[in-house]
């Protein structure tokens, strides 16, 4: 088959980075092509490149035959070429209807926006989706993950022919990749090329034709997917074999290290109660709007829950707020780094000493010796990569951003650890790097609540599994019981009877 | 019957200057029994000035005295208040164009001939610098007109950047003379088109002529204000300026109440020059009580 | 299928009363009222027809630069040279019809020269990055300088062959309605259907609320942020010019400070300084809200030394009343 | 543990011009000491240590100003009431002395009301949720409006009993060097001390950067943001009190639209205006730049009408270099 894109010794330096390295391969037109390289490899800025965004420092791209030379976004889309970002871009004054086809506005007479067409040529593509929001809803008050169904929207109806996709799965539930992975067949059958970037083997392998892997900038070598197999990928992305994760079943223990008794919010979760044992790992699973994020932020404090009762270590804690929690120990890693985790205009070492700062502080001033000591720990660790401490996190690739975070986190050692989607975003060989540290962690008798749309790490990690739906826990499975379908049922529908076919 | 209500424009509120018109006005409408409505731009506006009046004419008053910030912006809400019966008179600045009935106040070419002539006696020849207010005040560009008129020819010569404005603005005028007699420390005179740096800031302003202080006793360096604030005339009688003009506000607040209080009962009005005071070193402490 | 995102089960349908707290303005609105109540109770020159025309004139000229100005902070912008534009048009155009200049082209060089600072403003904020503070700044004191230049410090009251005709723009009235309210009026409600119905008004929206976005959507954010600093500098200038027609003379010194009165009934108004949120209903509002309550201190005789506390305490409290709205609102 | 990541061996290594250039405030630092070799070479008088105290001493008051200020725009906000508290503290402090009062209550109790402002200012931001415009601007008025309340238009140059003590304070020199200055130099010592080197300092910049991640991190939000409010009026009240010392005689307009001036003064120095960044260096800088500017065009005998022009201008040139750095630094 032909080459609809060909990249052609393309390289781009960031102050500090060489991101990409004479990078060259073919996309073939009508194929469904996986990008892949760990945290910081250049996918994204390969992608950003080819969509206009970005402008390479020397390389060629060819489209369609044709040499282009993109000045913005918009001669990209003019070709054809359209992008879902990895990072959210949506105005969230604006409605649905509106975000879909903003530059593209359906016009009645003159400059008039046509909102009936506006409205309708909406509904039409969300139920394409099968998703029924109301198309005048304001994006500010959608989740991150309807957000991201938003996103897709406005890149399908550019009617692409070269469609990028750059993590579009790492805020969808599984439910919601289905979705996504339909769409995407369809376009498939329509002669649309994609290009599909993601850290979720499963999905990859279900869903590719062509896999190019990335490593340090430079393009390491382009399979047909049906030639390779996962350890393959995987020793070429990082360049060695990896050892695979695997939890031993903990030290059974009693002592109840955390508990959260009838925590209930009018409106979003209602009489939740759980508890963590000593050394234990229990997820948190369900669908979007599950409310399982909104529980984890009462239990600190932001906003308090209006009745309930949170004990750390059998100590009942009033919490009222976040620092409440954490002078309890308590430590929650939040869902969406960009706007609630991270500082994205500080530098990575401010990020991860931010929450631990009186650790590194004698009196009211910090200690940069102790700081410098702490951070230089974390980076090393959770293998951030970043040309240097002093670099804005907001620089930094997705997934090492989701590891900043992380490690903001565990630098306050706390004595209870809630994470919610821990590992959005991260490559493999870094994933089983947090996994590793959370079995430590729980070893050491943190006990760790887990948020996580990402069932095969649900399975790998978990000694327990609580499964929520619409603000009340369904059910709850031991690591033994647990499969993806009891889970998958209990978040749907409420119960584990799985029906047999 | 209800008594009588006067109301008394001042181009702005924060002026001192204008404080001592309020006095004089008050007081004399407590003799003569009416009641006043004293009140005006925060800072000087014209446009708020002239929403004021409009809103004060609106209300309805017996009697209408202003201080035109911009002498033909007020003509029509003069003419408006005229038509609803409302005696008009303007002080302090005028507004000749307009339908106003008289003028209280100094006359500013003359008072401004006033200080040139003070400034002529004390230094016959030399070179000088102005400070003003805003470049745009018309009553401070009249004094500075007839100041020029006497002080001119080619015995005198304006430094370059002059007149200086410090947009009525103490501190600012204080850096102003600073900077002057740094850039210039043999300048001859100065003329202020009104009191800032004196009244404003009186030590910082020793401070800021600093060693021409002995010149300004020795009259080698001359220094002619407007105003005779307390605070100007403490400055005079310790040598360190050499004259002060002195409008009349106290008078003029008086002079406005009679003046409107006349009109009202069907009077006729005319204009009344104030007229200025010359204070020099040799009759400081006539005023200084 | 995923029932959980397609119906919003969990949805509570809204009171009416919650409703009716959900539209923006009514905050402000109800504080406007409220005001307007207890100054007609109060005062009964209040209500006649000689006060509403001078208040109405009063706020249309500070109303019509907060068109402007609303559609810079909707971008995430500010203009700090408004007072100044306004001041320098009305002085130009005065001194060009006092040089013998016919209405028309005196005017049409006075827009043209606001045009030239917005644009210079607009520029400098995409093209250098600056942040909006630092050009319109600077543009604060080159634009008041350029009026003191033009009038060296002297009144212009003279205003050609045609001022008759030119005096009626600021000072006329149609069936008693003064003209800068009509002006005023008219202009509202263009801006309001521009940024409610029109694709350009839209994406003045979505740059204000995600300029990344708008970007990588492939909007020319660039052209769209120049042209909202060029209306801005061109509603000042209009303002400079009808009031220069209603003074029936300018000095270099007019409107001096105005920009605060602007952006303060910009965001009395509910305009979101960070871009992205507000209505002209609401600067609308905002806009008479200061200028009553500026005639009703006056009327009601208050001290003019206390004036300034009324002022303030009076908007923290009408805005107050906003966010009481929207905490009520939300929940 | 992988080596090859954690040590950044895709490094690509700074040239030392680069690196020069990534130091954030070398745009204005070049822009300042381009000014200062031109009037130095140009006009001699310009490096006269007289010219130079008053330049000190000069810019020192509005410095002070600025120091306060950048906190609270570090965290997101601004307060537009600075001048007003600058002008209401004198007053105050300068009524009270003349009634007899003793110096040190007399300060303490102008302090205090300044400080009062600054607490009502944080308490509108954090607990009513207004934008900081609001209830700063509302300050201002209210402000403005207790000074004119106390003098009732009048100066006051009568500071009692302890007036040679107090003239010393704002008039007198140490070892030549103006007082207002060292009290500059030693403040901003300070603030750049707990800005970089304290956990509150680095909480103002995190809660500029990010309120939602500062808050979600534990910090205590609202008190930090009441802090800097309650910072910058103490900021401005002690220029106040400074001031009224150093001109020995206050009126009620003193600092009238200095805000502008301090705002100014920040944002030159490259403070963002969106909050979490900038430096203290960056602001002297700023604050000497205005000024210095100020004394250069005097001294040059710039055309006063003429003056906005070059102020203006420069502003824009200066912080485009600041531009200029960035984006080569950046590539
Ligand atoms: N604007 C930028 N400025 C400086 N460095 C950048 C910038 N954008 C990306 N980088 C750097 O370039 C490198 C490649 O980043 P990129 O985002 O392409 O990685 P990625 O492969 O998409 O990683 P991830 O899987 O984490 O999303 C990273 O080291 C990153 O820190
Ligand atoms: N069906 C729905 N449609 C729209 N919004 C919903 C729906 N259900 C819940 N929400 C909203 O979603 C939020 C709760 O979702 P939350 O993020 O807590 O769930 P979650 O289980 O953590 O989901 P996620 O997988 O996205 O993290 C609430 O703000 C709620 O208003
Ligand atoms: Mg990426
Ligand atoms: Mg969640």
């Amino acid at each position: 088959m032909p080459a609809i894109l060909k990249i052609r010794g393309i390289t781009k330096t960031y102050p500090g980075v060489r991101a990409l390295q004479d990078v060259s391969f073919d996309v073939e037109r009508g194929s469904i092509h996986a990008i892949m390289g760990e945290n910081g490899a250049g996918k994204s800025t390969l992608m950003q490149i080819i969509a206009g965004a970005q402008r390479p420092d020397s390389g060629t791209l060819e489209f369609d035959g044709r040499e282009v030379r993109f000045a913005s976004p918009a001669e990209a889309q003019a070709v054809g070429i359209a992008i879902v970002y990895q990072e959210l871009n949506l105005s969230p004054n604006l409605s649905i209807a509106e975000n879909v086809f903003l530059g593209l506005e359906p016009r009645a007479a003159a400059a008039f926006v046509d909102r009936k067409t506006l409205r309708a040529k909406t509904s039409a593509i969300l139920n394409q989706l099968g998703i029924h929001f109301d198309p005048d809803t304001i994006v500010g008050h959608l989740t991150v993950a309807q957000q991201q169904l938003v996103e897709i929207c406005k890149s399908l109806v550019r009617n692409p022919r070269l469609l990028i996709f750059d993590e579009p799965t790492s805020s969808l539930s599984e439910a919601d990749s289905r979705i996504l992975f339909r769409v995407i067949a369809d376009l498939k059958a329509h002669g649309v090329t994609m290009l599909y970037i993601s850290h979720r083997f499963p999905e990859v392998f279900a869903n590719c034709d062509v896999v190019s892997v990335l490593r340090d900038g430079k393009h390491v070598r382009t399979k047909p997917m049906s030639s390779t197999s996962e350890a393959e990928v995987v020793s070429l992305m990082v360049g060695r074999e990896l050892l695979a994760f695997h939890r031993q079943d903990p030290a059974p223990s009693r002592e109840v290290m955390f508990e959260v008794r009838g925590l209930t919010k009018r409106r979003q979760y209602s009489d939740v109660s759980f508890k963590i044992h000593r050394g234990e790992i229990v997820a948190l699973a369900g669908l979007v709007g599950a409310g399982r994020s909104e529980m984890a932020l009462g239990v600190f404090g932001c906003p308090p829950p209006d009745s309930g009762e949170v004990r750390v270590q059998n100590q009942p804690v009033r919490i009222r707020r976040a620092q409440d929690a954490m002078r309890a120990g308590i430590a929650l890693a939040p869902e969406d780094r960009k706007t609630a985790g991270l500082v994205l205009g500080a530098s990575v070492g401010t990020n991860i000493s931010m929450a631990a700062l009186p650790r590194v502080a004698r009196g009211f001033f910090v200690n940069r010796t102790a700081e410098r000591t702490l951070i230089g720990h974390f980076v090393s660790r959770l293998s951030i990569r970043t040309p240097s401490y002093e670099q804005r996190a907001g620089l930094l690739s997705g997934g090492n951003q989701q590891k900043v975070m992380i490690a903001k986190w565990l630098a306050v050692q706390p004595k209870c650890l809630i994470v919610d989607e821990p590992t959005r975003g991260v490559d493999v060989g870094t994933k089983a790097e947090i996994y590793t540290l959370f079995d430590e962690l729980a070893r050491a008798g943190v006990p760790i609540l887990m948020i996580s749309s990402d069932l095969p790490e649900v399975l790998a990690l978990a000694d327990r599994i609580i499964v929520m739906r619409q603000g009340r826990i369904t059910g709850e499975l031991t690591r033994a019981e647990a499969t993806e379908e009891k889970i998958m049922h209990l978040a749907a529908l409420g119960t584990d009877n799985v029906p047999r076919e | 019957d209800k008594p009588k209500t006067f109301a008394l424009v001042p181009k702005s509120i924060s002026v001192p200057f204008y404080a001592d018109v309020e006095k004089g006005c008050k007081e004399e409408a407590k003799k003569l029994g009416v009641q006043i409505l004293y009140t005006g731009p925060n800072t000087a506006d014209e446009a708020e000035q002239v929403e004021i009046l409009k809103d004060i004419v609106a209300r309805g008053v017996n009697g209408l005295a202003i201080a035109p910030m911009n002498a033909d912006s007020v003509i029509g809400v003069i003419a408006e208040a005229r038509k609803k019966n409302i005696p008009v008179i303007t002080f302090d600045s005028d507004s000749p164009n307009s339908q106003r009935i008289c003028y209280v106040g100094t006359d500013n070419l003359q008072a401004g001939r006033e200080a040139g002539k003070a400034f002529k006696k004390l230094l016959p020849k030399g070179k000088y610098a102005i400070l003003t207010g805003g470049l745009a005040a018309a009553n401070l560009n009249e004094r500075i007109k007839g100041f020029k008129e006497i002080v001119n020819g080619s015995d005198y010569t304006e430094i370059s950047g002059s007149p200086f404005p410090c947009e009525d603005d103490a501190v600012r005028g204080v850096q102003i003379v600073q900077d002057v007699l740094t850039r210039y420390p043999n300048l001859d005179g100065f003329f202020f088109s009104g009191g800032w740096p004196l009244f404003g800031a009186p030590e910082a302003y020793v401070k800021a002529i600093g060693k021409r202080a002995a010149d300004i006793k020795a009259n080698k360096f001359v220094v002619v204000s407007f105003d005779t604030l307390p605070e100007e005339l403490k400055l005079l009688k310790d040598g360190n300026c050499s004259a002060l003009i002195g409008q009349r506000p106290y008078a003029m607040g008086v002079k406005s109440m009679d003046v409107l209080n006349d009109l009202s009962n069907g009077k006729p009005g005319e204009n009344v020059n104030t007229g200025v005071d010359v204070v020099e070193a040799s009759n400081v402490d006539q005023f200084l009580k | 299928m995923n029932p959980e995102i397609a119906s919003p089960d969990r949805k509570v349908g809204p009171s009416t009363w919650s409703r009716i707290l959900a539209i923006r303005e009514v905050g402000s609105l109800a504080a406007l009222v409220i005001m307007l109540l207890v100054l007609t109770v109060t005062i009964p020159q209040f209500g006649q027809w000689g006060n509403l025309v001078n208040i109405t004139r009063n706020f249309s000229f500070v109303g019509i630069v907060a068109l402007g100005m609303t559609l810079v902070i909707l971008t995430g912008g500010i203009d700090l040279s408004v007072g100044s534009i306004w001041g320098m048009t009305a002085v130009l155009t005065a001194s060009l019809m006092s040089q013998g200049w016919l209405i028309a082209p005196a005017i049409l060089v006075g827009l043209l020269a606001a045009a030239a600072v917005g644009l210079f403003n607009g520029l400098c904020v995409t093209r250098l990055h600056m942040s909006p503070f630092v050009p319109t700044l600077a543009s604060l004191s080159i634009a008041r300088s350029l009026a003191l230049i033009i009038t060296h410090g002297r009144p212009i009251s003279n205003f050609g062959p045609q001022k008759q005709a030119f005096y009626w723009i600021g000072g006329g009235d149609i069936g008693g309605v003064p003209n800068p309210f009509i002006l005023f009026v008219v202009m509202a409600i263009i801006f309001w259907i521009v940024l409610s119905r029109t694709v350009w008004g839209r994406r003045v929206y979505a740059v204000g609320g995600n300029e990344k976005a708008a970007r990588l959507t492939g909007l020319n954010v660039r052209r769209l942020k120049v042209s909202v600093y060029i209306i801005s500098a061109l509603c000042a200038g209009i303002a400079g010019i009808v009031q220069a027609s209603y003074l029936s003379s300018v000095t270099a010194s007019l409107a001096t400070g105005q920009e605060l009165s602007v952006i303060a009934a910009t965001v009395i108004g509910g305009v979101n300084l960070s871009g992205g949120e507000g209505t002209i209903f609401g600067v609308v509002i905002g806009t008479i809200m200061l200028e009553v309550l500026r005639n009703g201190l006056l009327l009601f005789g208050i001290d003019p030394y206390w004036q300034g506390v009324f002022v303030g305490a009076i908007i923290v409290i009408a805005v107050s009343l906003d966010r009481f709205r929207k905490s009520v609102g939300r929940d």
